[in-house]
This record gives structure tokens, C-alpha cells and sequence, in this order.
């Protein structure tokens, strides 16, 4: 294989008869024929065509695979409401302990006490950062923990004789959470979003009712805004006997400084893969727990982590799976979770601990106001203005607006002439309700000469583009590929590779 | 400062100055006094690196891993050997730091690897679309009704009790939901008896092999689903698919399952990945990411994600599922560990797990006290009776470091001391002979204190 | 840290003040004042001046500075003498495990059983491949290796009375072979090649006499052709009481195939990191185990790890370490060699086992001489023909001479654009004999897709040269930096980092 | 085919035709008939990776590692914590699969590497002059006897008997091959006295802090040597140089010692590297790679090997050292390893160990049957003589868990129940306890087996 030369090539396209990296053991107990036992009918007549590679062939394809690719590790990464802050070396090591990586999820939880316990214990460390009392781990994304959000709301409805119809999210919502509403069998209806870019507070008022059954909402906003209003918007939602939702997602802005559970909230889902180091791997995992106030624990999926505080008789063991629980929603998948990913996470909250959380999100916000006034400084606001006049949390919002209208460059040539200079672009054209807009959050993790020279490139692509709009409009020119053809993609679908 | 950011005294102090604020106090103004935590959170200081291994080290040495016993524990998640080559290509931080591919141009080896897995989940499916990975297995099922209800909109779902337990529970969860009911269909002579099936049903779902390891004959299950107009949804374990009669040759509409077996660690129950197949057909309602290729401004071939129309960051409370965030680095590892077994290497390996297993049910079928849950074909994993308390007899045998498998009473009521047991290539000759001696003198001890209770 | 803008800065440059890393764990223990422990006047003044980063930004600095290298795991890398053949994943993995990688040296060893049969059975396997009865796996590398072989010719001599000058070396050897006969105090003499390639056997007669004590040779030698007259070679040395030593670096040619023991060597180094797959890591580590014949066994290295035949009394264990060796020549080093390059080494010859190894050896030898075949069909040899017009082993010599001559272009300009084309380039100007030597050595782990792409690239660049030769002598264009001034560097040398 | 080779039948057959040959026999025509072996080699077939992983794996568990008991291991390696960034970087096979870096635009990531461990060699031992490795500690002082013979010519080295016994025997084994003299200077109260020096001597050599732990006073011997015309030559631990006045301060020519300590492995010995510092005067005569600064065509810095002339590929019979591989990688740990320390953490993390050595050593020395064998100051080990047969006390301590360290006996007759025990940061206070409860009964059990023996 050859750099450059055969890089279009997909694996399959490497496949010759014969080729194999497998080898395998000797059967090695007496072998009766096959047809006796699985009837010919049951079987296939031909073997799914994988490919037919040695191990060298493998490792140089995904190797040379990998390096088509930008990454965290390499260079900086601001992509807003993802929070792609460093992920410690160590993690990936304790995870990797056969007693953590090797151990069967079906194993006797007398068996299993270390990972039950550590279970137990990072329950506990995120109830005390959310400020709600209990946690189930089970979700395995933040979608799967809205999920088990709107689900929990419902039961919690119906446990009183209640059938609410209605839940409410802002427009400028993440989109998992409208897709939520509607998944889990409910109406949606949303909120406006006022000048400061708050929840509209008289939108509210005259949205809510009887038929509500909760309200989503993320705070410090998808505009890196935090909600000044939050106190009289949960007194407003609970009101009328609906729940509030918390999207967790940007907990990265608030750890230690103000808990949701203290602004009202009633359930919680965390990103383990933002706030809590899981590498995101292209994609996922992640992992999404919820912590919930006392009146929605009854309804928790099953089965919950358990400590027996009654250690009388030496039998039961300390931490155990509670699968009778009457009144649970029941499982949202199989076995505990992603126990991999809450290795992880709990190695990161014991090695930063209450002083280090709350450091990483002080230091967090610090990073953007400071980006935010560097960019000032660099004048880039006069084409890219922050959506809002005010100080931001974790992660700040510029409209292109202007740029586009004087500049004849849109928020995407932006993004595509960043690649360029090596820089991932932040989230583009998120929340919705920002014309052109840009999410940027560079996290606690990059240090003051990166955000220095990050906003050294947007000047510099912006005054490139006063002189010749056209530079940006065909970037990138130094990525591995250019300008992809999505319109085609998308009409003519090939998902797969003809073989 | 931590050890992971940067910010020094002298940073932040010039930080601030450009901010135009005193203090990072101030940052915080918009935080209404009363909702600021007045305290330090309740955790523990911080420790240095040498002493959260140690504690990690600890508690992982508090877990009997596969590693530590002699395992034959299954029913969904098996201890395969994972090569090497796998880890060594997922730790490249090129491949586990970044996130979903939002930028194409500089996430081709993401993009270009969720091809070749797509292509390899529509060889094993023999169904032509894939998605990119849903979370896990019985989610999985879950994904498949959501569809099936947009898709057919009728208020039941019929169920084999062959399906994994999680998943049943799973839909059922959801189905609540719904407003939908889910009919379970029976088990007979370890093999799914569907009921007759009317018009309201959005779709019939069965599992292959089946939770007690019995290889279902596909074809007529698919028939009858179709027959009432529902779509038929087949829970698979991609692994036995090397021998077995692809689902969507069988007429599936759609299959979905658990990709632990395909390269990806135990780790307790996940994360792994689940894959979601279908048919052309239904390829605008499939959940999820779904890399395609196309070709960039200079004619070169590349890969996008594609029919985002279908998703909840385009198309919102009208997205065809809310999944996000998904399984992308388990599920390449699941495209590296069926590229390393290759076309003949997979048919290898499947074959000597149906060997192995094979001589591991006929050695415990000699056992007094030991009878055959059925005697179906099966793959790499079958159910006995025990003829003793299930969990004692299980009770002695761990204490000589053998895990013969996975009580099913829990599960199935009917089968009180029913064990499923579970070989993989890990497994060997020896194993197994230790396995038949060592579960059969815990049951002949068992039923002599049944018998004679002292 | 951002990608390209800083790529040059060393991580001394982007040292802050204050920044860490390292967190220290609590002293935990009384603390008596520092002076009272260790006086003021034994203490330096200031602390080394070692870089203050954080861990994303030493992860970044690295993963970065990995991106400006070329290596084998992404791209063919012919480097003749060299075997760049695959290193398996599985090494690392075993390598790593607890039971080997955290195993003190001097553990006693009844509590390393493991690894001292791992040893004993890596000897056992190495004696067998080489033809000799005994072996040290002492030697850190293969140069190591020769010096332990000179010095056990040495001592082998002395034991006889004799105080032999002289070693014999041919003129292609390996720069390390004539580097250790002076370092080992011996005076070198230099044999001639004859046309065929092979050694100058009336050069040698010429030559041999009662004060040469050793001639060094490499079969397959560094022009990877086999000697055909070894035996009389073999014959002619041993005539005057003279050691034969088999400089292993080629043995990948061989393996199964023929062994030097049998050829009439007494003495044979392995290049571990070669012939057995342990990774180059950019220059180290390497082993370089040797295998003796029954006259030169007493001189070997002490320790030897020994296994115990008289099993009588159970105290002894199996296999021990036998520092009684007393015609030893003594260390060479510390503890007992490279033992985690035996692992791998070790782990290589359990996955290939005997028909895998020799397999190997064909594959090597196929590809070599199908990659010449390539060459000649592309019409390449007319400017870089072949140094010997014969079957070559597993690897081949070109003469760049007529290329010069004819095209203007030198093979060190052939060499740096092959680096555009996203080539390593084979070894170059070694041998010394060939005018403007490229030395090819394939290995058996590449496809036959690779060596024809590459037959094809070196006829490109040939073509490309024909019409202008500027644009090689120019080479590379593509790479991180472009041709560097290697005399400026070594005129005012800059080995550190001024701070 | 084996796993690693690509050569199908049908590509044989290809291969074969355009060599011109009918078979691969033929290309091993050159090798006498006699000559090939007529028979397989004596090995065992090829295994799959899994059955070697399980074999490595099983003689992995035969080792008792420094996981596995409570040790105090030292005597040249250490079992220091390692970072888990370090091997996260040496994995990547941009460090791992390259070789010497002789195409250096290709080769920056490499070249840069070696010049930042250079540097930071250079500041740790005060000498403005490193390589890029050699082998590791006892060899590099025989690589600088080797310097001293080629600079001086003289005919003795006078070694101080406190340097690491490996070494002194690696330099004896060349000092042979050269003709000269290894003349041994005394340690008294734990220090090293040296002899008068007369004008035959090429190089003095002792080490920091010396083998039975104590810290040298340096400055007076590097003048001793230097009165006498002799190179002065320090072998030492790079760690406690965080706090130690750095030889090239106290006017040592050369520094060299062992690198293991410095982020590598145990690895029962190896690989690891040495280090191998000196100065400017002798720079032209220092063995190996050397990385140096410089620029390319288009003004850019870059990198390069440089001073080839020094080294064999060039030089041949006239090189300064036949060293050809060395240990890159191992280095590449080295600097990584001194990068995440920081300038502050290695002075935070070699104070520690004062302290806790300390306290190991008190606690000991109060200990009925343990005396020290010198008073001097420490960094993190420490000799003391047990008042009974000290294998038996190991023995005795090993049953327990715990490995109190490395006998002297051996190495120093004269103190033939001489125990040096090491302390890491890996070893806390608790673990310190229950060393002195261990090793304290230990003693006493035996001593009275020698008052009144059975
Ligand atoms: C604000 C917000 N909410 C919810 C989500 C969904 O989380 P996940 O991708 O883990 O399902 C995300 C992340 O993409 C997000 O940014
Ligand atoms: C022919 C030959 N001999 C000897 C050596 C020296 O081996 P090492 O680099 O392991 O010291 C080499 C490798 O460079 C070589 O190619």
C-alpha cells in the first residue's frame, strides 16, 4: 500500500481471494457433519463477501484511514454544545483493567462489587453536582437520557391520573429534544426567545396550561446564555403542575458554581462524553445518566444501582441491582449502561475533585468571554457580532450576518476556509434562530495563545475576503478532499459499497 | 491549577483585563446570588494520576472478569477473543477524539470506515441498508418499532418470547409510550409459534438465533408477518450469520442487534454498538447516520453523511428518531474485527463455535440431572434443566472458578432451573470437560440434599 | 495548539510558567527540613529547566510532531538492510502485560519462572534457526552483538595461548563490522569483492593468515546476493585457526531455508528488530542475540539463563540464571538483555512456528526478485541497472551511475522524490562498492499490488527526469520540511535548546 | 499464506512467470545443495493469536511483578509510576515503526524528539553536549571508558567500587579487550575515596548518588581526576538530579547512567536507554546519534542527524563507536516523561522521595537486628545489614508479600547480610509500616533460629 497513491480505496477494494489475517484455532472435539447439525435450509449458500486482507494490509488501510481525518488531539476544536475538552490518557488505561473491560454484564452482582460500587459512587458524585438526589445510569446518550426524561414526566402524569398532552421547549432547543417530544408520543410547542435571548417569559405564560407536561430547557442556553429568568420560569412551569426538564448538556459552564436541582429542576441528563471526558470517537459512545428530585424516583428505569445500608446478614452483598421497582418505566436497553464510559468519567471526577470541577468551569467560561474579546479586539465583530451584548457561560454565538450581506462570504465559506488554517470550525448554523450563525466553545482545556492565534485566523480570513470573497467560497483547498457533492449524495443514495 | 487546563495567575489576569471585568466572580453575574452554590461541591479533593489507578486498580480487582474464572456466560453478550490490532487502531486519537463528522472534507477515515462497516452489517443482514450504529441491542429493537409504528401506524406489536428479555422490555417501554400493546408470541419446542395475526399489527418480531440459542426458520415467520400487512423485524446476533440464512434473504424488512460479538470488550454490558439494517424501502425512515459516497468539486471520491433530512438536527420534532450521539467508534471496531476474519475466516470460526457447542451439549446431555431445554440447530449457545436449585448448584460451582452460565428463571418463569450456556473459541475442549464435571457434581450433590434434607 | 500555525515551535517554546501536568501525590510521611537531609552544598541551585505544560498540550506536541514522520504501520518502506516488515499488534499486548512489562530484573528468580523458560525457549528457538548449539540473548542490538562476538573470539584465542591482530572484513561489510574490530582493539583488514559479487577468495587466501583471528561476514551479503564459495570461505578460515562470524541482520533471506551453523560459522548475532519484528522505534530499542558453537560456549556472556536437568531437590528452580561461568568474557550490560523485545520475538516465531518462518524467507526472496523483474519490465534498469546480474536474496543493489551520467539526476535526488510520491526510499550509497548504490530490500509482509506501484514510480520519476531534471534534483516538494542543510548543522553544531 | 504475507497462489504463479524462474526453489539456486536444510526446522507449528496471547499470558502469571507483591526493588531500575500518556504517544506507530531517521524530511517528528530529550538531558546533568541514546546505564560507561581510551591513550581507569557492580563489569569486559587496567577505589563511610592518581590514568569513575545510595560529594573528585590529567566520568541516576548539584557543574567530562527510571518499563531489565552526556570539547568523540538544529531550502527549521563523521556509517574502523541501533523510543519515554514532571514536578516528586526514604530509613534503623551501613545522605534508597542470614529473611519476607530488596552480599562480600532498599512513590507510608513489621520479624524469627538452633 502506498501513501497517496490508492488512498480512494476502500477496504473491499483491497480484498484478494485467499488473503486472510485471521487464523484460527484447532476445533479441536470430535466433529460430526455440519448438515446434521444445522439443516442446509437454515444456512446460507454463500459467505457474506468481507474483505480478504492480511493484518499488514488492515493496519496501514485504517491507519491511513485515521489520517484523513482532524482531531482533538492534533489541534483545536471549538465546536459549539459539544465540549471537546481533552480526554486524559489515563481513562483510556483504567478502562482497559480486565476487571472493568473484561467483566460480563450478566456476572453475579456478588461477583461484580467493584463495579457496582463504582456505580454507586459516581451516582452519588453526579447527584451532588446536579443537585438532585437520584441517578440512573442507564442512557446511553443525552437523547436516550431525554428520552428516559419525557418517559419518566409521563409516568410520573399518570401515576396521579393525569394524561398531559403538551411539552414545551424554546426555538432554540437542540434539535434532539423537539425529535424527543414527538418519539415519545408527545405535542410540541415552542417558545419564543426575547431580545437578550432569554426564554420569552409572556410566550410562556400564555403557552402554558393544564395539558403541559413539562418543559425542556438547557441552561446556560444553545446561545451560551444563562437563563436570568430561570427562577420565575420554574415557578410559572410548576405551577401548573408540570415538570422541568434539564438538557445537561452544557454543564460544562456551571459545575460547583449553581446546580439545576437548586433552579427548580426536576430531571437532569448529563453528556458523559462532554463534560466528563468520554472520548467522542467519531460519533459516540457516550453515555447520558438523569438525576431526578425525590418525586420522580419512584418511576427510574430498571434495574437502579443499590447500596444496602441493612448489612445485617453477611449474605447480600454491599452494592446490588434492584430490578423490583413497581412503578419503573421500565428498561430503556440492556444490561447497566455504558459502564466503560463511567470508568471514565468517575477517574475524572476523583482526579480533578470539588476544587478542580469547579476550576474547569470557571476556567471554561473564562476562555470564551476572553475569546469573545479578543475577537473585538481584532474587529472581527463588525462582520461577526455576537448575537447578544453580554458576558456568555462556556460558549458564545456570532451571527454572519453582516458578513455575508458586506463580505459576500456565508457562516459555511467561513467554516470551509478555517480547515485551511487547521482549525476546526465551530457548529454552524445552530441555534436556528441566529441568522448565519456560529456556536463557538473553545473549552477549559486550550490555553490563551490558542484562542489568541484562533482569532488572528478569523481576521485574517476575514480581511482576505474584503479583498476576494471568491478564496473562501471555493475553500478548503488543503484538506484531503474539497467540497463535497451532499445534493448528490442524497439524490442517488449508495450506502453501500456494489460488490 | 488542574493539571488539564492552562490558565495561569498571569493569564487570567490578562484575561480579565481584555474581558473588562475584575474578577471571573463577575463572569458569573447573570447567576441569580440565591441559585450559586455557597459551598465547595461534597467530593473529594482531586488526586494526583498514580493514586486514581491505584483506586481504579482496586475496584476493577473487585470484579471476577472472564479473565479470573471460567466462564460460559452469554445470553446477548459473549467473550470472544479480540485481536490486537483492533485496540491499536481505535486508541489513534484521530480516531477516538473527534466527533460526528459535520465537516466531510476533514473526516473522510470516519466517514469512509462507516461505509465499509455499512457494507459489511448489509453482507451479514443480506439487507441493502445500514445505518452507521444504533446504541446497542435491545434499544435496537426498540428503533426498529418506532419504525414500524410511523410506518404502519397499527396499535400492536407481536413479540416472540424468544427475544432477548432487554429487548422485549425495551419496546415495551416505549410501546407504553405509544399507546401500543405488545402480544407475545410463544415458544414451542424452543422455537416461535406466531398467533394469527390481524390488521392491527405494525409489526411481528423475532430473534436469531433465538435467547435459548434455538436457529429459527426465518422464511415462514416473515411470510405470515407480511400476510397481515405488518412489517417483519428480526433481532439478530451478527455473528451466526456466517452460517445462517441472512434475514433479508428470508424477507425481513428489517434487522437490527447487538454488535458486542463483533471486536468489542464485555466492559460490563457496553458501550457497544447496535446495527439497524433495512430494505430500500425503507431507507427514509431508517434512525440515525448513514455515511454515502459522492465526489468533491475536483471529481474525487469521497463520503458524507447523508439523508439528513431524515434527522433530528435538520428536521427536528419531524425526525424519523431523536438519536444523536451514537456508537461510532464500537462499531468500528465491529468493521476491523469482520475485516480481520475475512471472508473465510468467519465461516471458520462460526463453524467450530457450532463444533464446540455441539460436544459441549452432547457432554452435558450425558449428565444425570442435566436435560435439553429443546432440540433445536443451535450456534454457540443452548438451554438446560437443571434437575437441583439452579442458584445453588451455581453457588458451588463458582467456588471451583467455573461460571457454567445464565439462570433463565428470572426470565422465564417456566423455566425455574433452566441454564443457558454459552462457548466461545475461548472455550476449549478442556473447558468444556471441566464445565460437564464439575456442573455435574454440584447437581448430583444438589439433588442428594434435595432428597435427604438434613 | 493549532495545527500548521506552530508546528516548528520545540515543547521547550511552548513551556509557561506555572503550567503542569504532574500532580504529586501527599509526602505523607513526617518531613524533616531538606538541609538537614541532604546539605545545601550538595544541592543545585536551580531546578533543571524542564518544560511547564499542561497534558493537552504535551499530547498535542507529540501526536503533532508523530504527523511529520514517515513509518511502515502507513506506507512502503524498502530500506535495504533494514527488514521494515510488519510488526504484529498481538507483541504489543503481550508485551505489555503486568506479568512481563512490571517484572523487576532482579527478582529472584524462582519468582520469574516465566520469563526465564520465555528466555530459555526464545534460546532454544534461535539456536535451531542458526544452526549453533548455544545462545546469549545478552547484546542490546546487532552492533552489540558483533562486539560480543569479537571479544568471544577474543577470549577463545587467548584460552589457546594465541594473541591473534587481525579481523577480516569484505568491503560491502556493514559499517558496524570494521567500527567493531577496532573497538574490540583488533586491526581490520578488508577483503575485495569479486564481479560476481561474491568475496574475493584469491583476496582472501592473500590475506589469511596465523594472526587473523576472526573474518565477519553477512550471508545473503549487504548486496543481498548469497556467497556461493561460503564453504570454501568456511574452509580457508578455519585452515588457520581462524572464527567465522555470520552477521545476522540478513537472516530474514534464510530462515528454514539453510543456517549458518551449517554453512561453518561459529558465531551468529540476530538483529531482533529485524529478522523477528520487534518495531524499529525510530532507532531503537533492538536486540541483537548471538549463537555459538561448542568450542566458543564457555566465553559466552554471564549470566546464561540455564534450565535445570537434575530436577532432584525441588528447592532449585527449573530455570535459573548461572553467573558461574568462569572462562566468561563477562557483561556486556546491565540485568539480562532486552527481554521485552523477546517477548514479541518470541510471541513472532509461536504465530509463524516452523512452515510460517520459512514461509517468510520465500516471501522475501519472491517479492525481492519479483520487484527486480518489475523494475527490468518497465525499462528502469537502463539507468539503474542491477550491481550483479544475478538471482538476487531478499533484497537488490541498483547502480544509480548511469542515471547520474544519463539523466543528471543522482540517487540521492531519486530518494528525496520518492518522497513525494509518498515512498520511503530504499537505503542509499550503501554498499560503498556500488557507484551511486540503492539498496531494495521489500520484505515479505508487502503485496504484489505495492511492488508494482513502486516499479512504476521509479519509472515515473525516471521519465519526469529525462525532461527535466531539475524537478528531482529539487525533491521533495511535498514533505513537512524540504531538503535541509545538513553542513551548516554540523559546521556550527546546535545539539540542545539554548534556554 | 500466513497472517502477515499477501502471496496468493495466483499471485505466485504471476511472481514466478516474470522472474523468469518455474518455481521458488529456483530463486534459492545459489545456495550449495548441501547446504539447504532437508528437513522443517525443530519448532512447533504456527498457533492462533489468541492461543499465543493465552501462552504469553501464562508465562506472564509465573512472574511475581511489582504488582503482584509489596517490593522494594531497586539497585539500577526502579519502579516508578508511569504516566499514561507516555505509552499513548509510543503507540502511535508514527514513533513506533520508523527506523533511524536517515530521510529526515520525513523523519521531523523524530528528529525534533531527540533534540528536546537532548536538551533536557543536557539541563539535568549541567553538560552542554548530549546524544540521542545509547543502550542503557552499565554499557554507556563502558561507551565512556571507550571515549576516555580514544581521548587519553592511558593504560588505567580507576573506578569508584560504589559504582553499580554491571557496570564495572561492563567496562572490565572491554578494559580486557583494550589492555588495561580497572583499578577499584574503596568506599569508606559509604563514600568513595580515591587512590593517588599518577599519569597513567585515562578516566576516573564513580557514581551519583553511588550503589548503596549514598550522595557524593562530586566536586573534589572531578578535580582529583583532572589534577591528574584523567577525563572524569559521572554514571547517575537522572532523577535525584532534580535536587543534586549536576556533575557537569562539579566539572565532570561526561555523564552517563541509566535511563529506565526516566518513564520506561521495568521489562526485568530491558529496553530501556542510557544517557550519555559530556562537553563541548567532546563533542567530536561522543558515540551515536546526534539530533541537531538547522534549516531547510526554504528557510524553514528543521532537523537533522548530525556530526556523522563521528559514527560508523560513515567513518567505519575510524568511528568513535560501532553503535548503530540504539534506543530511540526508550528515549522518546525519556523526554515525555521529564515533560510531564515539569520543572516544578520533578522537584515536588524527588523530594517526596527524600522525605519518604527518610523515613523508610529511620523507621528501619530503629528496628532490633537492622542496622545502616552508612549515615550518609540519600535520595530514594538506602543500605543497611541485617543482623541474620539475609536470604532466609527474604524468604521469610516473601511469604509475606513483600520483597524488602536486593542483597549485597554478592556484589559486596564484605557485607554479606547487606540489604538496599529502594523507595518509590509508589511505595506509601502504610507500605513503609508494614516493610519494617515485615522485615522486622523477619530478623528477629531468624535471629533466634541462630541463638538456638533446632
Ligand atoms: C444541547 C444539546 N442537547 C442534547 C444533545 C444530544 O446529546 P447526545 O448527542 O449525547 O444524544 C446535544 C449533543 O449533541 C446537545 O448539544
Ligand atoms: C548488515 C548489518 N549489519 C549490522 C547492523 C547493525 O545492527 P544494529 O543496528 O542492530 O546494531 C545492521 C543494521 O543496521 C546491518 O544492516
Amino acid at each position: 500500500m502506498i501513501r497517496g497513491a490508492d488512498d480512494h480505496l476502500t477496504i473491499f477494494e483491497r480484498s484478494r481471494p485467499g488473503r486472510r489475517a485471521f487464523v484460527a484455532p484447532a476445533v479441536g472435539v470430535p466433529e460430526r457433519p455440519l448438515d446434521e447439525l444445522i439443516p442446509p435450509a437454515l444456512r446460507r449458500a454463500e459467505p457474506p463477501r468481507l474483505p480478504e486482507v492480511s493484518e499488514p494490509e488492515i493496519v496501514r488501510h485504517f491507519n491511513r484511514l485515521s489520517q484523513r481525518n482532524f482531531d482533538l488531539d492534533t489541534g483545536f476544536y471549538p465546536l459549539g454544545s459539544c465540549t471537546m475538552k481533552h480526554n486524559p490518557k489515563l481513562h483510556e488505561r483504567v478502562a482497559a483493567l480486565p476487571g472493568h473491560a473484561q467483566l460480563h454484564p450478566l456476572q453475579d452482582p456478588a461477583r461484580a462489587q467493584g463495579a457496582l460500587e463504582l456505580m454507586w459512587r459516581l451516582q452519588a458524585a453526579l447527584a451532588e453536582i446536579a443537585g438532585l438526589p437520584h441517578v440512573s445510569l442507564q442512557p446511553s446518550a443525552g437523547s436516550h437520557g431525554e428520552l428516559a426524561g419525557v418517559l419518566l414526566t409521563q409516568a410520573y402524569h399518570e401515576d396521579r391520573g393525569e394524561r398531559r398532552t403538551k411539552v414545551l421547549t424554546p426555538d432554540t432547543a437542540h434539535g434532539t429534544n423537539p425529535a424527543t417530544v414527538t418519539m415519545a408520543g408527545y405535542e410540541l410547542v415552542k417558545l419564543g426567545t426575547d431580545r437578550h435571548g432569554n426564554v420569552d417569559l409572556d410566550d410562556l405564560r400564555a403557552k402554558v396550561d393544564g395539558d403541559v407536561a413539562c418543559l425542556m430547557l438547557t441552561n446556560p442556553s444553545t446561545l451560551g446564555l444563562f437563563e436570568t429568568g430561570i427562577e420565575e420560569i420554574a415557578a410559572v412551569v410548576h405551577e401548573v403542575g408540570a415538570t422541568l426538564y434539564y438538557d445537561g448538556a452544557n454543564l460544562n459552564a456551571i459545575m460547583g458554581i449553581t446546580r439545576p436541582g437548586d433552579m427548580g429542576f426536576d430531571i437532569v441528563h448529563f453528556n458523559l462524553h462532554k463534560s466528563f471526558t468520554q472520548p467522542h470517537g467519531g460519533g459516540g459512545p457516550g453515555a447520558g445518566p438523569i438525576a431526578v428530585s425525590d418525586r420522580i424516583e419512584p418511576f427510574l428505569p430498571r434495574p437502579q444501582v443499590i447500596r444496602r445500608t441493612s448489612q445485617g446478614n453477611g449474605s447480600e452483598p454491599a452494592y446490588d441491582l434492584d430490578y423490583e421497582r413497581p412503578k419503573s418505566i421500565g428498561r430503556l436497553r440492556g444490561f447497566q449502561g455504558n459502564y466503560g464510559v463511567f470508568v471514565r468519567s468517575y477517574a475524572y471526577i476523583r482526579s480533578l475533585g470539588a476544587p478542580g470541577l469547579r476550576e474547569v468551569s470557571e476556567v471554561a467560561v473564562l476562555n470564551a468571554n476572553y475569546l469573545l474579546a479578543r475577537l473585538r479586539q481584532e474587529g472581527v465583530v463588525e462582520y461577526l457580532p455576537a448575537a447578544h451584548e453580554r458576558l456568555c457561560m462556556h460558549e458564545f454565538v456570532l451571527s454572519g450576518g453582516p458578513m455575508k450581506r458586506e463580505l459576500g462570504i456565508r457562516t459555511l465559506d467561513l467554516a470551509k476556509r478555517l480547515l485551511d488554517h487547521g482549525v476546526h470550525p465551530p457548529t454552524v448554523y445552530f441555534p436556528l434562530i441566529v441568522d448565519e450563525a456560529l456556536l463557538v466553545e473553545p473549552t477549559e482545556t486550550e490555553t490563551k495563545e490558542t484562542l489568541d492565534r484562533f482569532a488572528g485566523v478569523i481576521a485574517e480570513i476575514l480581511r482576505e475576503a474584503r479583498n476576494d470573497p471568491e478564496v473562501a467560497r471555493n475553500a478548503p483547498y488543503t484538506t484531503p478532499v474539497r467540497r463535497l457533492d451532499e445534493a448528490a449524495a442524497a439524490r442517488r443514495p449508495v450506502v453501500r459499497q456494489p460488490l | 491549577m488542574t493539571q488539564y487546563t492552562s490558565v495561569t495567575d498571569d493569564d487570567r489576569r490578562q484575561m480579565l483585563e481584555a474581558i473588562g471585568v475584575s474578577s471571573v466572580e463577575d463572569l458569573f453575574a447573570d447567576i441569580p446570588a440565591r441559585l450559586r452554590l455557597a459551598r465547595p461541591l461534597a467530593l473529594d479533593p482531586g488526586l494526583s494520576e498514580q493514586e486514581v489507578y491505584a483506586e481504579l486498580r482496586e475496584l476493577a480487582e473487585r470484579n471476577v472478569s472472564t479473565d479470573a474464572e471460567l466462564s460460559f456466560l452469554g445470553a446477548g453478550m459473549y467473550d470472544h477473543y479480540i485481536p490486537a490490532l483492533i485496540d491499536s487502531i481505535l486508541q489513534r486519537s484521530e480516531f477516538l477524539t473527534p466527533y460526528t463528522p459535520y465537516q466531510p472534507e476533514v473526516s473522510q477515515g470516519t466517514l469512509q470506515a462507516m461505509f465499509e462497516y455499512q457494507t459489511a452489517i448489509s453482507e451479514l443482514t443480506g439487507l441493502p441498508v445500514s445505518n452507521a450504529s444504533v446504541y446497542e441491542g435491545p434499544s435496537a429493537v426498540a428503533a426498529a418499532g418506532y419504525l414500524a409504528k410511523l410506518e404502519k401506524g397499527r396499535r400492536r406489536f407481536v413479540v416472540s418470547r424468544g427475544v432477548h428479555p432487554h429487548a422485549r422490555e425495551a419496546l415495551a417501554t416505549l410501546a407504553r409510550a405509544w399507546d401500543m400493546e405488545v402480544e407475545e408470541a410463544p415458544l414451542i419446542d424452543g422455537l416461535t409459534r406466531l398467533p394469527d395475526l390481524d390488521e392491527d399489527v405494525s409489526a411481528v418480531v423475532v430473534q436469531q438465533p433465538n435467547f435459548l440459542g434455538a436457529v429459527e426458520d426465518l422464511e415462514p415467520l416473515a411470510e405470515a408477518a407480511h400476510r397481515s400487512g405488518a412489517l417483519a423485524i428480526c433481532a439478530c446476533d451478527p455473528l451466526p450469520l456466517a452460517l445462517l440464512r441472512p434475514p433479508g434473504e428470508c424477507g425481513f424488512d428489517i434487522a437490527v442487534g447487538e454488535g458486542q460479538t463483533l471486536g468489542n470488550r464485555l466492559d460490563f454490558g457496553g458501550p457497544s454498538f447496535g446495527f439497524f439494517a433495512a430494505t430500500q424501502e425503507l431507507i427514509r425512515r431508517v434512525p440515525g447516520r448513514i455515511a454515502g459516497e459522492t465526489r468533491d468539486v475536483d471529481g474525487r471520491r469521497g463520503f458524507v453523511l447523508t439523508l439528513q433530512t431524515r434527522e433530528q438536527h435538520i428536521r427536528r420534532e419531524k425526525a424519523t428518531s431523536n438519536i444523536c450521539t451514537a456508537q461510532a467508534l464500537n462499531a468500528l471496531a465491529g468493521v476491523i474485527y469482520l475485516t480481520w476474519l475475512g471472508r473465510q475466516g468467519i465461516v471458520d470460526l462460526v463453524t467450530l463455535l457450532v463444533h464446540r457447542t455441539a460436544h459441549a451439549r452432547q457432554r452435558l446431555g450425558a449428565v444425570p440431572g442435566i436435560s435439553a431445554v429443546h432440540e433445536q440447530p443451535v450456534v454457540r449457545e443452548f438451554a438446560v434443566n437443571l434437575d437441583a436449585p439452579v442458584d445453588r448448584v451455581l453457588a458451588r460451582c463458582r467456588e471451583q472458578g467455573i461460571n457454567p452460565g445464565y439462570p433463565l428463571g428470572h426470565d422465564y418463569p417456566e423455566l425455574p432451573n433452566g441454564l443457558l450456556v454459552a462457548i466461545t473459541e475461548q472455550r476449549s475442549r478442556q473447558d468444556i470437560d471441566r464445565l460437564a464435571g464439575g456442573l455435574g457434581a454440584a447437581v448430583a450433590a444438589e439433588r442428594q440434599n434435595v432428597e435427604a434434607p438434613a
